[in-house]
């Protein structure tokens, strides 16, 4: 196509730090010293680590090449299905950079951190006014730790009530954190199959829920992009039982100010403060995963748990029924800072929000059809799931589009799960992307469903003009070269 | 509204192409009973001038240095951070990247991050270390029970002299698990008293943390050779303080199989408490059974080096229920700030500060004995020593308060026995005329 | 070669602002409304501007683009002569974006400003230090406003003593900023051929000097990276006629600590902020071009003046023969900070900038003499100017070997300038380079020679991986298309 | 120091490559009599941490908002900067670039230059914009003397109500000159007063400023008329605040030949005065006589659409001492800061913007007439205006000044006979509540 965003240009090699440099050089200031050395015992003292010495522009050229290297939400389209890369606004930066905050030491006596208190105790009335379960903690430092917390939570009460579970349904689309959070809880978990429809039947539910059940783990919307339409009905069979349902959140970008998470019938829920909220992801984290729950669980949740009285603010200890603490302070205050002026700046606009996102994916879905196959064809949420079903035929598979994405100037999808969808495609633009920039990315995908057929050739060959081509993720597995 | 795009003529083209009458209408598969029936009730939407003055409203009432004068650690360290740091995380290609999926556009952040790799093992002398953990306690607790699944043991012995809040962290993921912690004494030195530790044959594993957090430097080399007096358990060393690794031997040398711990002091603001950054550490012989995402070096498809996310069989992506861990996103941007860090130091560097590091914490332990505060415990320390206030330390550091001294973190709280004692700090950024200072207003 | 450091990689295409956005979009957080609307004129009232309308995210990605486009000294050696390419520190880009600095007004009451006047005067003080001209004005926002600044000092002097003149005397080699700056304060003026080593002879001044030449502007070390040995002499024959001497300072980077500009019989000197000290050009500017004077030239320069008394500061206009404002207030306060970090970061220290300066460019001289024309075989300054010469017989020239130096990964020397050396290659490494990342530089420098022999048409060619490639300028000039 | 990577190993390798003993023995043709005798006395080098503290010193003692309401605006205006335009201005690539001479590799700053003339001339009105001026100041006078070169003429007409430091920046480029600058007096209504304006043949241009220094719209019909009732003379229309043709009829339409002023307003901080933006534009006739760089569009050698520095015979390095203007280095990054302001505006949001400012002035305007001020000019005025304070203007905003409010500028400097009088600002940044207190102040 002639509008390719896509294009090459000059970019620049970048040997390892310890390639440059010379011993001597450094990078840093260092302070005055003002007092005179101390002795130390030999026997404790080390030779110090080697490290590489290098001057401050040596490094700064470094970190600038290999920036360069890579693709952000700033460089353009990145819908990674199930990931929520939304514009991560610039303010958000500004504020978590304030001295007070960045600054600030975490075992400060309370009357002089009421600034941080008071954020995060209006954060957490804020999230719980989002999902509408009343009660919240911020202290999980992801989502997969606030699946751990909440999971925590869950075995807690059921332990509170004198009868421990050990086990715990989770449908086969959710996502690998799940299942492992479970186990961590020393919960085994039983899977269950999505219908036709690619959604839980109550039936299903009721036949695997039993007393020995702790509950189920239900992502909704779930990892297809499709809403869980049975959730109430599949939440009262589970409490029938004195089971609990745990909520994952991850996808909470689609029904923010429309679904009541509370009335859907869900005890515990996880948020991804890092997708939903636009916090970055900063090539891996840290996120925040703050958890949820309704107010019989509230005794349950993680110490210390901020408490206002008379417009003071401090940390209560004093809960003896809680699962105890989950970080050593009060989990990644510095993204809460990102995530409170993210809520503060869009209020009930919020909504909006989600509207936007799920017309979006809608759009993308309708659009694509008719050259991907569509997993379900269904109404989809925040984002849409198609199949390489289609391309298949002419030896080409999702990782071949994917590949080729890059080259049209995109971020690829998701790829490969939800694992229920052979050759998953897995799509979601988020709201911030505007009409133009996803017609530009189906244009893209229409043109590698035409090369597909036409010449795979291009397809199998992506990508050329990055960094680097297709790795060898195989050799890199067998003898695993982990460092220098 | 300035983050969404979409103007009333996209909507209602987009709807048309949909074929939804509406926004609402979008969300027809939704049934009744769970839709959100009130408006959320969240504040009006602040202007992004609006926003600027209600955040520094609340960073205002933060105590912060320059106004005090914070001889606070205890976990979170204050040292000074390169500008350039700051401004090399601003580049948004790596810090509004996701997790490096697709290594032909994230090789910025995975050379970063096998360059953090490798770094942090020469800085601790250990084989591998993973792309990080959420924190130095959680990364102490899965570094437990990795112990756990390596030895197929129950039970782990674990210093008192470790983060009493690490411990809690502990204590927290082992309490739906049938484990069991075995607490070891510490003893009047400071250091951990190895003398109770029996018969270790169902041990999984010995656990330290040096600098500990009294800030004594614990006899690794003893609790090397006690652990390993049964072949099977693990010798587990963690730290919240890694700069001391710029002085003094590392763990590695002691031949610990896991060294974790905190590493927020490189680099990284205190940010009250988060996020910091976990570094977890291990043998080459227990790679597999470690948790987190690993980089490994490889060549493309022209022979070209370079890196992508490997062994990722112990993943929960991939292994789900049976996975090393349920860890995902994890604190990646930590890590890269830290190797920028490490970078700008350099070798020479990082033994210079940790040097200084030392030398002003014995300066000032030195003047605080000549102002009539014990010193309880006599082992070496590196920047963070136990001071018995007179008059209680509870009462001094209120006293000091007014001065705008924060004089260090009283005990009470987490070891009753050490009521009128606290714990203080000192780093570079502490000049000796605030040292004098605290001294001075001690006896006063 | 194997090790180039220039490569490709994926970049991205993007249109003009215009050519994005749709109508009622915006990036802008409009502040709320907190009056009425008051009525105006529609007489007055325009249709206003045909700006595009775009999101937030919209206008970071095109302008994160583009930066991707361009090249910097973070990007790599720069060796762009008489331009003093050299670091431009992190923390200066903090001090100058301080509250206290960037938010203030200049005509706020001195009693509220004594910060920045503090910071102006003692700035003034060490610029006097390391020239040894004891008066400063730090007005000039720019070098060639300095010359235009210092010139007018010299033309005032010139009226006070009640015989005005008219021409002025200017070496061959000088920047083109030198006769335009005399022209426009009426002075005519007259070339001077430097000799065959490359400077100046004092005979020859001595047969230009008259009584109608207000005198000579004279850039030491000049373009050829020389130094004007003989200045001293030539000043006495300038101040025998009644002249006085301008002093083209832009490459103080080769001497401080080193010459004392007072001594060397300089009477006017303007130095460049955005060279010498470090502050960033940013695409073109802004700079800062302070003048240094004698104390007999003193009275002249421009208003305000910065006068300290008992620890306070304010700004005095009371200078009757002074040459008036140049700049509607002080001149560029922002890099006055950045420079002031720098000097306050550095101290004595800027005599061993100068030293390290000079030795990389007479390292690079050394080793690509044997390759390369080098115009005038003496020892260097900051800078060495070959030529292409050797490479003519190949039908290689300058340009070519510039355009080929990009694939390498550098950013190309100041090519054709000066004009008294036929294809003139000028290289200036400064300071802050290493000697690794010069001698990748003489190792690329050599490969193209070698290219220029094996096969010119590399080099015809070059660059073919840059965003665009060589642009007809030809035709932008024949029919300017200056906007959209 | 971490700027200077040289070791005593590199230095001693390139002095044996160089021939020189020693890094003195680099000078050796510089005689001794212009040597350097003594040391520079400068202050010992601070470490980065100590610069942050001593910086934070000077720029603390400075009065900025939110401490102090300030409405002082007279040439330098407080407006509100998105935190994505100082993001974005710190991208390297672009901060760290000099002057676009090699266009391959600096489509970056040429595109973005390209866009900024286009949205400037959008603005105004106008055919061609210049890659930048110093500021408004020397852009005026810049103006003229092309309105001299252009028209051969040796007289200007400028009026009174200009900034009366733009004037004298005008005077000092045209003192070295034989050129003569006529005054144009200001009438009752603080609009230029024409009826003065003789035979105009010899004049080669007139020069207003709108909104002018008292914040008055001028008659730029009139001024228009007037001044192209001779055929050459050129009607030089210049400005200190341009977002006013966010909502203004922009000079162009009114037939302006040269529109010049300073664009600080346009997303560029105050920073004392400077660095500002010199925005310079005038009718394609007159492109090869204007001054300053300019860049056009072009293609290259495949096709694809590029941008260049072009019409450079124009310029110094050229032309030399024929050349239109000597300015070399610009206000690039300032120009830069402009245009991603303009693009998060947008032309909806400048309007809306632009009618914000005038509307709180009018607001600010009435309460004071209420609190019993005169208003001296009665024509419209923009965000800036004049006003008698009762009891003296010196005397009253020194008495503000206690209570941290700078109510405005003192004009007796300026204007003899306006001792008495200070003009005044108000922007988008200054509240009701702010205006509501500087009102009550000012009569308490
Ligand atoms: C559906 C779902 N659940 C849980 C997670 C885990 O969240 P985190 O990576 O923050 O631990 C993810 C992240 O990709 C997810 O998509
Ligand atoms: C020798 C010399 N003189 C004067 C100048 C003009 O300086 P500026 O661009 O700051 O006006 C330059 C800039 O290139 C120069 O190299």
């Amino acid at each position: 196509m002639k509008h390719t965003i896509g294009t090459t240009g000059l970019i620049f090699n970048e040997p390892l730090l310890w390639e440059k440099g010379a011993p001597g050089r450094t990078g840093f200031s260092m302070p005055k010293r003002d007092v005179d050395p101390a002795p130390l015992d030999s026997g404790l003292k080390g030779e110090g680590p080697d490290f590489p010495d290098l001057s401050e522009l040596e490094v700064v050229r470094h970190f600038t090449h290999l920036s360069q290297w890579n693709f952000g939400v700033d460089s353009g389209l990145y819908p990674l299905g199930s990931c929520t890369m939304k514009y991560n606004p610039k303010t958000n930066e500004r504020q978590a950079s304030l001295p007070g905050f960045a600054g600030s030491h975490p075992l400060l006596p309370p009357e002089l951190s009421q600034g941080a208190l008071k954020l995060m105790f209006d954060l957490q009335h804020d999230l719980a006014e989002i999902t509408g379960l009343p009660a919240v903690t911020l202290q999980p430092a992801a989502g997969s730790h606030g699946e751990l917390t909440g999971m925590m939570v869950i075995a807690a009460y059921h332990r509170s009530k004198g009868r421990p579970r050990g086990k715990v349904l989770i449908p086969d689309t959710a996502h690998g954190t799940n299942p492992a959070s479970a186990a961590l809880c020393g919960l085994k978990s039983i899977p269950i199959q999505s219908n036709e429809n690619g959604i839980l039947s109550p039936d299903t539910v009721a036949g695997l829920m039993d007393e020995d059940t702790a509950g189920i783990m239900i992502t909704n919307p779930n990892t297809l992009g499709l809403f869980e339409e049975n959730i109430r009905k599949i939440a009262d069979i589970v409490h029938a039982r004195g089971g609990l349902v745990y909520g994952d959140g991850a996808n909470m970008n689609a029904i923010m100010g429309i679904v009541n998470v509370n009335a859907a019938g869900v005890d515990v829920l996880h948020l991804n403060l890092h997708k939903t909220f636009s916090t970055p992801h900063g090539g891996g984290g840290p996120g925040s995963g703050p958890i949820c729950v309704t107010r019989e669980l509230e005794p349950f949740l993680p110490v210390p748990r901020i408490v206002q009285a008379d417009g003071q603010y401090r940390l209560s200890e004093d809960h003896p029924q809680s699962v105890g603490k989950i970080h050593a302070f009060y989990g990644n205050f510095g993204i809460l800072v990102r995530a409170y002026s993210y809520i503060r700046s869009m209020g009930n606009e919020l909504k909006k929000v989600s509207q936007l996102a799920v017309l979006n994916a809608n759009y993308i879905k309708e659009r694509l059809r008719d050259v991907y196959h569509l997993a379900y064809d269904r109404p989809c949420m925040h984002e849409c799931v198609f199949s390489d079903a289609l391309q298949q035929e002419n030896g080409v598979a999702t990782l071949d589009v994917a590949k080729r994405l890059m080259e049209y100037g995109f971020h690829p999808p998701t790829v490969y799960f939800p694992l229920v969808v052979h050759g998953a495609i897995m799509i979601e633009p988020t709201e911030t992307e505007s009409k133009e920039s996803i017609d530009a990315f189906i244009d893209a995908m229409r043109a590698i469903a035409r090369e597909a057929r036409e010449n795979p050739e291009t397809l199998h060959e992506a990508p050329r003009i990055t960094k680097v081509r297709r790795l060898d993720e195989t050799a890199a597995a067998r003898k695993p070269c982990l460092k220098d | 509204m300035r983050y969404l795009p979409h103007t009333s003529e996209d909507i209602a083209a987009m709807l048309q192409v949909v074929g939804a009458d509406s926004l609402d209408g979008l969300f027809s598969t939704i049934p009744e009973d769970c839709c959100a029936l009130v408006d959320m009730n969240l504040p009006e939407p602040l202007s992004e001038w609006d926003l600027n003055a209600h955040m520094g409203d609340l960073a205002d009432v933060m105590a912060v240095s320059p106004e005090y004068k914070i001889f606070l650690g205890a976990g979170s360290y204050d040292h000074f951070i390169p500008e350039a740091v700051r401004q090399l995380l601003l580049r948004s290609e790596v810090f509004t990247a996701y997790t490096p999926y697709q290594p032909e556009i994230s090789q910025g952040t995975l050379q970063t991050i096998y360059e953090y790799q490798t770094l942090v093992t020469r800085l601790l002398g250990m084989d591998v270390a993973n792309a990080s953990m959420y924190d130095g306690a959680s990364g102490l607790a899965e570094a437990l029970l990795m112990a756990i699944r390596i030895t197929k043991r129950k039970k782990v012995a674990v210093s008192m002299a470790i983060h009493p809040l690490y411990r809690r962290v502990v204590s927290t993921y082992f309490s739906p698990t049938g484990f069991e912690v075995i607490e070891l004494p510490y003893g009047k030195n400071g250091q951990t008293d190895l003398s109770g530790l029996g018969p270790l044959d169902e041990l999984a594993a010995v656990a330290v943390q040096s600098p500990n957090f009294f800030g004594c430097i614990e006899d690794l080399q003893a609790v090397g050779n006690a652990a390993h007096t049964d072949s099977k358990t693990l010798f587990v060393s963690c730290f919240s303080e890694p700069l001391a690794y710029g002085l003094l031997k590392n763990p590695g040398s002691f031949g610990a199989d896991i060294v974790c711990g905190e590493g927020q002091s490189l680099g990284i603001p205190r940010s009250f408490g988060g996020p910091g950054l976990g570094i977890f550490t291990t043998k080459q012989a227990y790679v597999r059974s470690m948790p987190g995402r690993l980089v490994g070096q490889t060549v493309d498809k022209d022979g070209k080096r370079g890196f992508v996310l490997t062994l990722s069989t112990r993943e929960q992506h991939i292994r789900r229920e049976r996975a090393t861990s349920n860890i995902c996103s994890n604190q990646g941007l930590c890590a890269t700030a830290a190797t920028m860090y490490m970078a700008f130091l350099g070798g020479t560097g990082i033994r210079e500060l940790a040097a200084l590091n030392r030398d002003k914490a014995e300066y000032l332990k030195g003047k605080l004995k000549q102002a009539g505060c014990a010193i309880p415990f006599d082992s070496p320390t590196f920047n963070e020593f136990v001071v018995q206030f007179p008059g209680g330390a509870e009462t001094a550091c209120k006293r000091l308060l007014d001065k705008k001294i924060v004089a260090g973190l009283p005990l009470g709280k987490y070891y009753t026995e050490l009521a009128d004692h606290a714990l203080v700090c000192v780093t570079e950024t502490c000049s000796k005329a605030d040292m004098d200072a605290l001294a001075k207003e001690v006896t006063s």
